[in-house]
């Protein structure tokens, strides 16, 4: 499904990125990466506009010939990446959505681990599977 | 209804009286493998449950026999008991519990510890001219106490529901003055030794253990 | 009908807390030495109940009454005591005791993490709502207040 | 509600023994550790507690937000008054601090109150700080149980 | 949807949560501080016995139980009524002695552990060692001595956590002064 998953910091740095297959990770950075903007001009427009804009879930952010990548922010500014293969034809919306709340509440969960020191990059066990879970689907 | 026992003390604390009328204790038998679910602890030179329950065998309950032949003590056919119960190869083995019988000295030293209780039972009166304690209520049986002038104390126990204890308490005192005071061989203070005291204060027991039912 | 006094004890015979509202006879004797008699006389109480009981008991004793006031125990599993004197007209306390116990007692002893449980309560907001409950109680009645 | 009491009392029992693992001259540092341990609490229940809600319009809304959905949750009620200078301070006053509560009505324990709130100060700090707002809470107690959070917003 | 009913959750859960995540807050800055499993044991059962003998007082009196003269009995009342009221659970009492004197609980949801993923080289900590000192507490107010341990945990990845107590002895009522 997933091809790649991604949870940026408030600060803009990578707390965790995960790409169906290694060989491709260094790619899906950079795509990651340009994506931060888009994120930061949609919050921001948001913020001008009427109440009906401050969902978290930001839909498509942008797409490339081969991939479409979509946004998620949380309240916390915690931005969440997910890239799908242009080609998947049978993912809609709502599967998108449903994702980006599977991985929030595996984002509070993992947080909520008191050994996890806020800001470090993510490396817990739990997390990952449900990250690779939506990648296998 | 039911009159547990009765028991007469002197103005000194001494025990001149003392019958038990209608006591029924728990005994109960069980044949235990090892190793033993209960814990018993040496209390009073006896054998007790100090902790655990078992098919009506309650805390507090004491180690009556062994193997149907009765204990001595802590002691049983000249053995320690809890060592021969901490031994896997005395197992099954029969044990007898309940409730003993209070002995004369038991019941010497139970009379005497209330006799200073009732003491400090008025010392602590927040009222004035109190009395002592002339009734005690647990969730067993309830006590009652009537103090003569002369300082005599007639204690009644009974069933936490029985009826009319005080007017057996105050027929007591008649039977005492009637048959024991009035008797030329009786000594003051000392142990009431008479036929005819106990043939009336048996009577006088059960009339009263008749009105009960009547009364409910 | 009257409440004179209240005590209560910890497991260990501490008395955590003495009470007095309408007592009309003290016991002639300094307050510590009047605790340790009347824990005193609790505990032979307790011994003599267990000892002089026909059958098995569970929760022994209840109360004793004189010529003139009447006392009610009520103590919990954890071996506090809670103490109370009457006068005659008033019967069991159980729930006024057990009341105490739990929404006074825990609520403002247990709960407030400045009380020691081993020592005298000295909290103010315990002393408050515990003069609040029993001068609220049905059975707390001034005799000054010429009620026959 | 039984569960309450498990939390009020692992409360009081970190309170109690931070005071009596650090030294009697520093207990500065026992405030300022039950204050990082409270901030690293308020961060993860933050998370939890917006996970469902809508983007925050501004500062206020987010106010609004700590005193109502966010004490009621912590502190089983809501702030009983809100008041602000317009100019990054506000403060949130509590009639009935649920930490205060059963240990006074009055002048009594004044002096210890400061531990019984400092770990509450962390969780509104590190909540804060978690939705973007960075801080400086103080508490203060005139007459328990009633006391006043003032928090001063650091825009850098 | 208005906001407050976006945001306002089970306040049962939040409170749980609360408990949950203060624990956590708890275990990770006694790591830091004694940096040895052992000492941190000691010292979560240390602060569980202090907690045990206040919330004893808040169990009696909430459901009115009196002193236990069983241990199978107690068992019934921890599991059943102290856990369920406390934790929300209800673990499982089993593997009993021959002799009547220890038994386990066998938790599969300890709320505890809710989230927790333990860090590598803990392999002696005993995260939820609170539990064991909380118990010890109680059951030492109603004059039982206990000795509590765990003898599994999840977070080491077991499949489920066991608490194991074992009677000691019965404390008896202290004798006041003077007395017999």
């Amino acid at each position: 499904m997933a091809v790649c998953v991604a949870v940026i910091a408030k600060e803009n740095y990578p707390l965790y990125i995960k790409a169906s297959t290694a060989d491709n990770e260094l790619k899906f950075y950079y795509t990651v990466h340009s994506s931060l903007d888009v994120i930061e001009e949609k919050i921001n427009s948001a913020g001008k506009n009427a109440n009906d804009q401050r969902e978290l879930y930001l839909g498509l952010l942008y797409p490339t010939e081969d991939y479409k990548v979509y946004g998620y922010v949380t309240n916390t500014k915690i931005k969440f990446v997910i890239v799908v293969e242009s080609s998947n034809t049978t993912l809609r919306d709502t599967e998108i959505r449903s994702m980006f709340r599977k991985l929030h509440q595996g984002y509070v969960d993992m947080l909520c681990n008191p050994f996890y020191i806020p800001g470090e990059s993510v490396s817990s066990k739990s997390f990952s599977e449900t990250v690779i879970s939506m990648m296998q689907q | 209804m039911t009159i547990f026992s009765v028991y007469i003390i002197n103005k000194a604390g001494g025990l001149i009286y003392q019958h038990d009328h209608n006591i029924t204790r728990p005994e109960v038998e069980k044949t235990f493998s090892y190793p033993l679910e209960l814990v018993l602890k040496v209390f009073d030179e006896k054998i007790v449950v100090a902790f655990g329950e078992r098919d009506g065998i309650k805390v507090g309950h004491t180690l009556l026999a062994i193997n149907g032949i009765q204990t001595d003590g802590k002691y049983w056919d000249g053995r320690d008991i809890l060592e021969l119960l901490s031994h896997e190869e005395n197992f099954p083995i029969n044990l007898k519990f309940g409730r003993p019988k209070l002995t004369t000295n038991e019941k010497i030293m139970l009379a005497s510890m209330f006799h200073s209780l009732f003491a400090i039972g008025s010392q602590l009166s927040p009222e004035l001219r109190s009395s002592g304690i002339e009734m005690m209520e647990t969730d067993t049986f309830k006590l009652h106490c009537m103090q003569t002038m002369t300082g005599l104390k007639f204690i009644v126990i009974g069933d936490p529901k029985q009826a009319a204890v005080d007017i057996l308490l105050k027929k007591i005192y008649e039977v005492y003055a009637d048959f024991a005071l009035k008797n030329p061989f009786y000594s003051l203070d000392m142990p009431i030794r008479c036929d005819l005291f106990d043939s009336n204060l048996q009577a006088a027991i059960e009339q009263t253990e008749k009105l009960g039912i009547s009364n409910v | 009908m009257t409440i004179y006094n209240l005590y209560i004890f910890d497991r260990i015979g501490t008395c955590l807390y003495y009470g007095e509202w309408n007592r009309k006879k003290q016991s002639g004797m300094p307050r510590d030495e009047e605790f340790k008699l009347m824990y005193g006389m609790l505990f032979s109480i307790k011994s003599f109940v267990t000892r002089i009981s026909p059958t098995d008991v569970k929760d022994g004793f209840l109360n004793f009454k004189t010529s003139k006031f009447r006392l009610h125990l009520y103590e919990t599993a954890s071996g506090l005591k809670f103490v109370l004197n009457t006068d005659l007209s008033v019967g069991s306390v159980k729930d006024v005791l057990h009341e105490i116990y739990r929404t006074i007692y825990v609520e403002y002893v247990v709960k407030n993490p400045e009380c020691d449980l081993t020592r005298t309560i000295d909290a103010e907001l315990f002393k408050q709502k515990l003069e609040d409950y029993v001068r609220a109680l049905p059975i707390f009645a001034s005799r000054t207040d010429g009620i026959i | 509600m039984a569960d309450d009491v498990i939390f009020d009392l692992l409360h009081s029992e970190i309170v109690a023994f931070l005071h009596r693992t650090t030294e009697k001259d520093n207990q500065d540092q026992c405030i300022n550790k039950l204050e990082s341990l409270g901030f690293r609490i308020g961060q993860s229940i933050v998370e939890r507690f917006t996970k469902e809600s809508p983007r925050f319009k501004d500062d206020l809304d987010i106010m609004k937000f700590i005193c109502k959905e966010f004490w009621s949750a912590v502190f089983k009620k809501q702030v009983d008054n809100l008041r602000t200078n317009h100019q990054g301070v506000y403060v949130l006053q509590d009639n009935k601090f649920r930490f205060l509560t059963q240990m006074s009505s009055g002048k009594q324990y004044m002096e210890v109150a400061p531990k019984y709130l400092a770990m509450s100060c962390g969780v509104i700090r590190g909540a804060l700080a978690n939705i973007g707002i960075n801080s400086v809470i103080t508490a203060e107690v005139s007459a328990m149980p009633s006391c006043k959070f003032q928090i001063q917003l650091q825009r850098t | 949807m208005s906001r407050q009913a976006a945001r306002a959750g089970d306040p049962r859960k939040v409170n749980g949560e609360l408990f949950t995540l203060t624990y956590g807050a708890l275990v990770a800055q006694l790591l830091r501080d004694y940096e040895d499993d052992e000492e941190v044991n000691k010292q979560l059962e240390k602060m569980g016995y202090n907690i045990g003998i206040r919330l004893i007082e808040d169990f009696l009196a909430r459901s009115n139980t009196s002193r236990c003269s069983d241990f199978r009995e107690t068992a019934d009342v921890i599991s059943k009524v102290a856990f369920k009221m406390y934790l929300g659970i209800t673990p499982v009492v089993s593997n009993w002695s021959p002799a009547g004197d220890e038994f386990s609980l066998l938790m599969e949801n300890n709320p505890l552990i809710d989230f927790v993923e333990l860090p590598d080289g803990h392999n002696n900590l005993n995260y939820s060692n609170l539990l064991c000192g909380v118990l010890k507490g109680a059951l030492e107010m109603v004059q039982m001595d206990v000795e509590v341990k765990f003898v599994q945990d999840q977070l080491k990845g077991e499949n489920i956590t066991e608490l194991r107590l074992k009677f000691l002895k019965r404390l008896e009522d202290a004798v006041p002064v003077g007395e017999d």
